[in-house]
């Protein structure tokens, strides 16, 4: 980080910024893209600076057209360049899933091979500030169902400032889901750290009487359920799962079974989601392993709404997580 | 003069001259807004609204102006920046202010907030946080009445920065090819949010722009109310007519930034207060003072009044309780016994 | 149906046609729109005069804009009447899949119950006709995911024939998938069955050694399975989901309960797909029941295919939902 | 006269006189694409051939024309209706062919078929599906080229349908908006699928409507290859010299059907006739007559030449083997051995 971390310590948005300073410092391709990136400085202050730092041509402010400027990262990607394209949310990108799904995933395979698509795709995801129905979506799960597309989480401060070298590295389109409850969680990122192993889910805590799955902005609760549950004796597993596609089964699978117990916790809608598929194959391969069903702590299958208390009751909250996990322990 | 009009007033079938009265009428609307949202900056700095929240602050002839043409058959729908056109259009203010505080006295049973204003009685159609995203909804409705043969019309609001999504582009085309009675009312402010007009459009004039689907379009200084309130009964005079659909550009400004968690860092503070020179609250009231005796008492009054609205406003949101969590999924459908 | 039932038997695409047909004429309020609805007669024939029936006011052609058509699917059932849209293909309703979400799933919802949407919307899905890749999705699990909408996909002639009256007499929006392998297919739909129920799964075929889950286009191929698999003395359950929204629960852990097996086929992508839903739904609630992990046949993930052994390899066979009935039953 | 002319000859820098020599070329190119076409109707009734196959049987003089102003280091975007300007590229046409008979030796491997041909050597970016899908991405060629200072544009195909979607309004706005050096190529054959250009834009004039975007644009007769290749040369020296984008709207004809599957009911047979009276292979065929001294022995040898062609690559194409099933996740992502 620069010298501002001596004055305080840096936040998850710091090192977002960071490694897209990094990036653009590094190589001559790589280019960020999307809606107020530049003057504005991102919508949620990411990119703040770097238009200064790095020019109008290297960072470029987009007209409100999620799928035009989503597109033209995939054929600027096709034409060898390295662009970092950033949706503002999640909720807009259903504007732009066309380009996401028929295009950045497929041309790949569609053509035979021939035409590789190396973009990162950047977005706020999830839903805690009272920004009501169109503002919270949590559509991991859907993006996770995309074959062609590697699916990032980062969940902690270091994540944030080492994935996306990895993901630009990806010869193949990497969408990344920011949390935006995240931005300002603080942390100090180890630069003698291992780099991000973009192949696996971390353990963040070790535990061996339930398996807590979890990934991006429900990582937090998740570790304060196991804490609690530590209190009473149970010793909780926390798996951040970071890449949601393609899964790490033999992390999860893993740690099933030493605990013989799991929880899936994802804010995202329940039905068909990314926890379905995280329960199914725990269930699946993990079938002779497990001393109860798998349980799953979700967003509540609702628009999520704005008063405060509605919002609560509609996340996944610390202890919904906490009574999940009693309930696997039996 | 100081006669205390109600919202309900103006919103039989359009036509008033536009006369002293009116003018009043127009100013106590627009104090209505600016005071309200004034005091919601207030709210939000306490903590008490939460979430995003975009004021029109400087914008107020629009919406004023705009409603003075719509009847209350009309359908109206909007963006996330709305509490002009809320108020505008009758929703009451505590109604407004409830769902702001999140109670299930809200217009939106406090599942909306700012962004998402719902009166269906009213026939406001929100609240839309998408950009662009009420711009089809909008269309549907206007097909509805064609279909049906009725005289009515919907307006639709949107920004300048919503013209460049393809949902613009779509439903101007398809209100162009099928005559719809659609009002499009797009408030040209100069930025979608950090970003300038000249970075969203390669062609600025956005009237032009529309006028290429077949739409009529013009554009509007949309700060002098009486100006867009004559543009508006034009156009909607015309849709009701079967003029098909209308665009009109109303060129305005926002003083404040784009939503409360903006640090509006890039606009020149210099222009905002060019800006300001011509409020239309001020240019109202200064056409008021010339032309019909309207003096700082009556100014006083009318402050007055408006205050005395916004505090019972304030007092009736506050009593509202808070929906149970128990409730929360309640409206993801509609309850079986409340199907038709 | 008409008089032309008796010269040969009736399809699936008539069946459709004959219920578009019969909602038209019973309710003023109903119109059908989209892309070639009208003088071509639909991309695949479902609407097929019935532009000279009704009119160019009921029978809408529009133009390529389907954010655009869709929304005013929304916009004229929020007024009142009762719209069916059809979006030609699965593949192109992305590019109205903001519509969809933040507004016909979300409305009611976010304003607070005033806001009701009776929207229909019909699209055609999946893959088997060498339409290679971006235009071979079975995105059903997508919109299972979605909370505010209702998803049916009809499988048999009688449902195609019957579905669609209770679809529109729902208040709020409903998404019907009609797989295209499908419409050729016949069968004499009888009209004094009873209604279709929208709540339930059906039963298609009973057993008790293992239950087949499916829904659409793949019902042929697992009742085939199921055939296969009696030669061999396995009586396979064979469940038709039918309506993939809400799901039935009851009927998938019924059937579960007494054979204590199950095989979830479904032409979709595996991965956090609808039938990791059904799979975990299983695992969770007939975990005490189950005597074998849950398979699941699915979709290969990628995107599909033009060769004709390619695509062939990439979709759910019966050899492949025998083999997987075979390994649950052990 | 007869001098046998490669794809590639005209694939260099352009700007050879358009001369006797050129129109042979010419003529002989649209030649290729129909009777390529014809043969693939015959395939496809045999079965050979599957899925969905859109001819441009009629609109010949488009793609080649087009292609006249193009070099070897431009990218190409098209549709699904894109065999003729795969052959205009220069892609071989027994990879073509083997493409659409599903071949591994196709030239996307047998993955595409009909609608997805991709060459990337030729910068022959597909082949797109989705109706409008390929215009966001041949934006973004284009910007590529500008970011580099290169002096090669992105020529990108689309059909009058398209121009009613999103994509196109989107991509039209980014690509005024930031000069990129993008030649939009709208094929206006009056229809999309069943639905004629009326029924599908309120302005029909599309070249008016593109230029409302701030694009230079005008409207070319379609089925004259001459004047096709004058206005893409046109165009494509100014994209080049930093002109900015360049909308062309070809007005042309497709004498079959949408698709195989189309039975083709909404059009009037007498319509089809018409426009056959212009058809692009009789028109310059008869120039040639006039001026080159061309006659029924020197097409007798053309159409000969181009019947050769055909009947090797399809031999070529009926070479290529299946790819076995085992390599169907081949290519969902790149092998790691191929990580740059
Ligand atoms: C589809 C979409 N993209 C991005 C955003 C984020 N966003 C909210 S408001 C806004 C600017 C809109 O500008 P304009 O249409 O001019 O309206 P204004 O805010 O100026 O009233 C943006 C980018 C959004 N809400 N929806
Ligand atoms: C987004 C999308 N909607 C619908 C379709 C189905 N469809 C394929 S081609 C076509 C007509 C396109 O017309 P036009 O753009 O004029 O091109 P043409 O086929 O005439 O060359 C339609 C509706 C599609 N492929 N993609
Ligand atoms: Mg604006
Ligand atoms: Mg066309």
């Amino acid at each position: 980080m620069t010298g501002k971390a001596a004055a305080r310590e840096p936040t998850f948005r710091d090192a977002l910024r960071e490694a897209l300073r990094e990036a653009l410092a590094a190589d001559e391709r790589v280019f960020l893209m999307g809606e107020d990136v530049g003057r504005y400085g991102g919508a949620f202050g990411v990119s703040l600076g770097l238009l200064d730092e790095f020019g109008p041509g290297r960072v470029r402010d987009t007209p409100l057209s999620e799928s035009a400027f989503v597109g033209a990262g995939i054929g600027a990607a096709i034409a060898g360049l390295r662009p970092i394209v950033e949706v503002m949310t999640v909720n807009f990108s259903l504007l732009a899933l066309d380009q996401i799904v028929n295009n950045a995933a497929t041309l790949l395979h569609m053509s035979g091979g021939q035409v590789a698509v190396p973009l990162v795709i950047r977005m706020t995801t999830g839903a805690g500030r009272q920004l009501a129905a169109q503002h919270s979506h949590s559509l991991e799960g859907w993006y996770a169902h995309i074959p062609g597309i590697r699916v990032l989480a980062p969940a902690t401060v270091q994540d944030a400032r080492y994935m996306l070298a990895p993901a630009l590295a990806d010869p193949d389109p990497v969408v990344i889901f920011e949390h935006g409850s995240l931005y300002n969680v603080t942390g100090t990122p180890d630069p003698d750290a291992a780099p991000v192993d973009l192949d696996h889910a971390a353990v963040r805590r070790a535990g061996n009487d339930v398996s807590l799955i979890t990934h991006g902005g429900s990582l937090g609760k998740v570790l304060e359920a196991a804490e609690r549950l530590a209190g009473d004796g149970v010793e909780a597993e926390v798996v951040d799962l970071r890449t949601l596609r393609p899964l790490d089964d033999a992390t999860i699978l893993g740690s099933v079974a030493r605990t013989h117990r799991a929880v899936v916790v994802d804010e995202g809608w329940r039905t068909a989601g990314l926890s379905a598929e995280v329960a199914a194959r725990i269930a699946e391969q993990g079938f002779y392993d497990l001393d109860a069903p798998v349980e799953r702590v979700c967003g509540a299958e609702v628009p999520v709404p704005y008063a405060h208390q509605l919002e609560e009751a509609a996340l996944p909250q610390v202890e919904g997580i906490v009574a999940a996990a009693r309930r696997a322990v039996g | 003069m100081t006669r205390r009009t109600t919202a309900a007033a103006h919103r039989g079938r359009p036509g008033s001259p536009v006369d002293a009265e009116h003018r009043y009428d127009l100013l106590r609307e627009m104090l209505r807004i600016r005071r309200f949202e004034e005091r919601c900056v207030e709210l939000y700095s306490a903590g008490e609204i939460r979430g995003f929240v975009h004021l029109c602050i400087g914008e107020e002839a629009v919406s004023v102006g705009v409603h003075q043409a719509l009847t209350s058959e009309d359908a109206v729908v909007t963006t996330y920046r709305e509490h002009g056109h809320a108020l505008a259009r009758g929703v009451p203010m505590a109604a407004v202010l409830a769902e702001m505080l999140g109670r299930v006295t809200g217009c939106s049973r406090g599942r909306g907030g700012s962004m998402h204003l719902f009166d269906a009685g009213r026939r406001f159609y929100g609240g839309h946080g998408i950009v662009a995203g009420g711009i089809p909804v909008a269309g549907g409705l206007a097909l509805a009445d064609l279909m049906r043969g009725r005289p009515d019309l919907t307006c639709c609001f949107f920004g300048d920065g919503a013209v460049a999504e393809g949902e613009f582009h779509e439903t101007a085309n398809l209100a162009a090819l099928w005559d719809l009675p659609l009002l499009m009312i797009c408030e040209n402010n100069l930025y979608a949010m950090g970003t300038p007009l000249a970075r969203e459009h390669a062609q600025t004039d956005l009237a032009a722009r529309a006028a290429s689907y077949g739409l009529v379009a013009w554009a509007v200084d949309g700060m002098d109310v009486l100006a867009v309130e004559r543009a508006a009964r034009r156009a909607a005079r015309a849709v009701r007519e079967g003029g098909g659909p209308y665009f009109l550009e109303l060129r305005t400004y926002r003083y404040r930034a784009h939503s409360m968690y903006d640090p509006d860092l890039y606009r020149d503070k210099a222009e905002i207060e060019r800006w300001k020179q011509r409020d239309p609250i001020t240019l109202l009231t200064e056409r008021m003072r010339a032309d019909d005796g309207f003096d700082d008492t009556a100014l006083d009054l009318v402050e007055k009044d408006v205050a005395e609205e916004l505090e019972h406003a304030e007092a009736g949101a506050r009593e509202g309780g808070l929906e149970p969590p128990e409730d929360l999924l309640r409206f993801v459908r509609s309850p079986a016994e409340e199907t038709p």
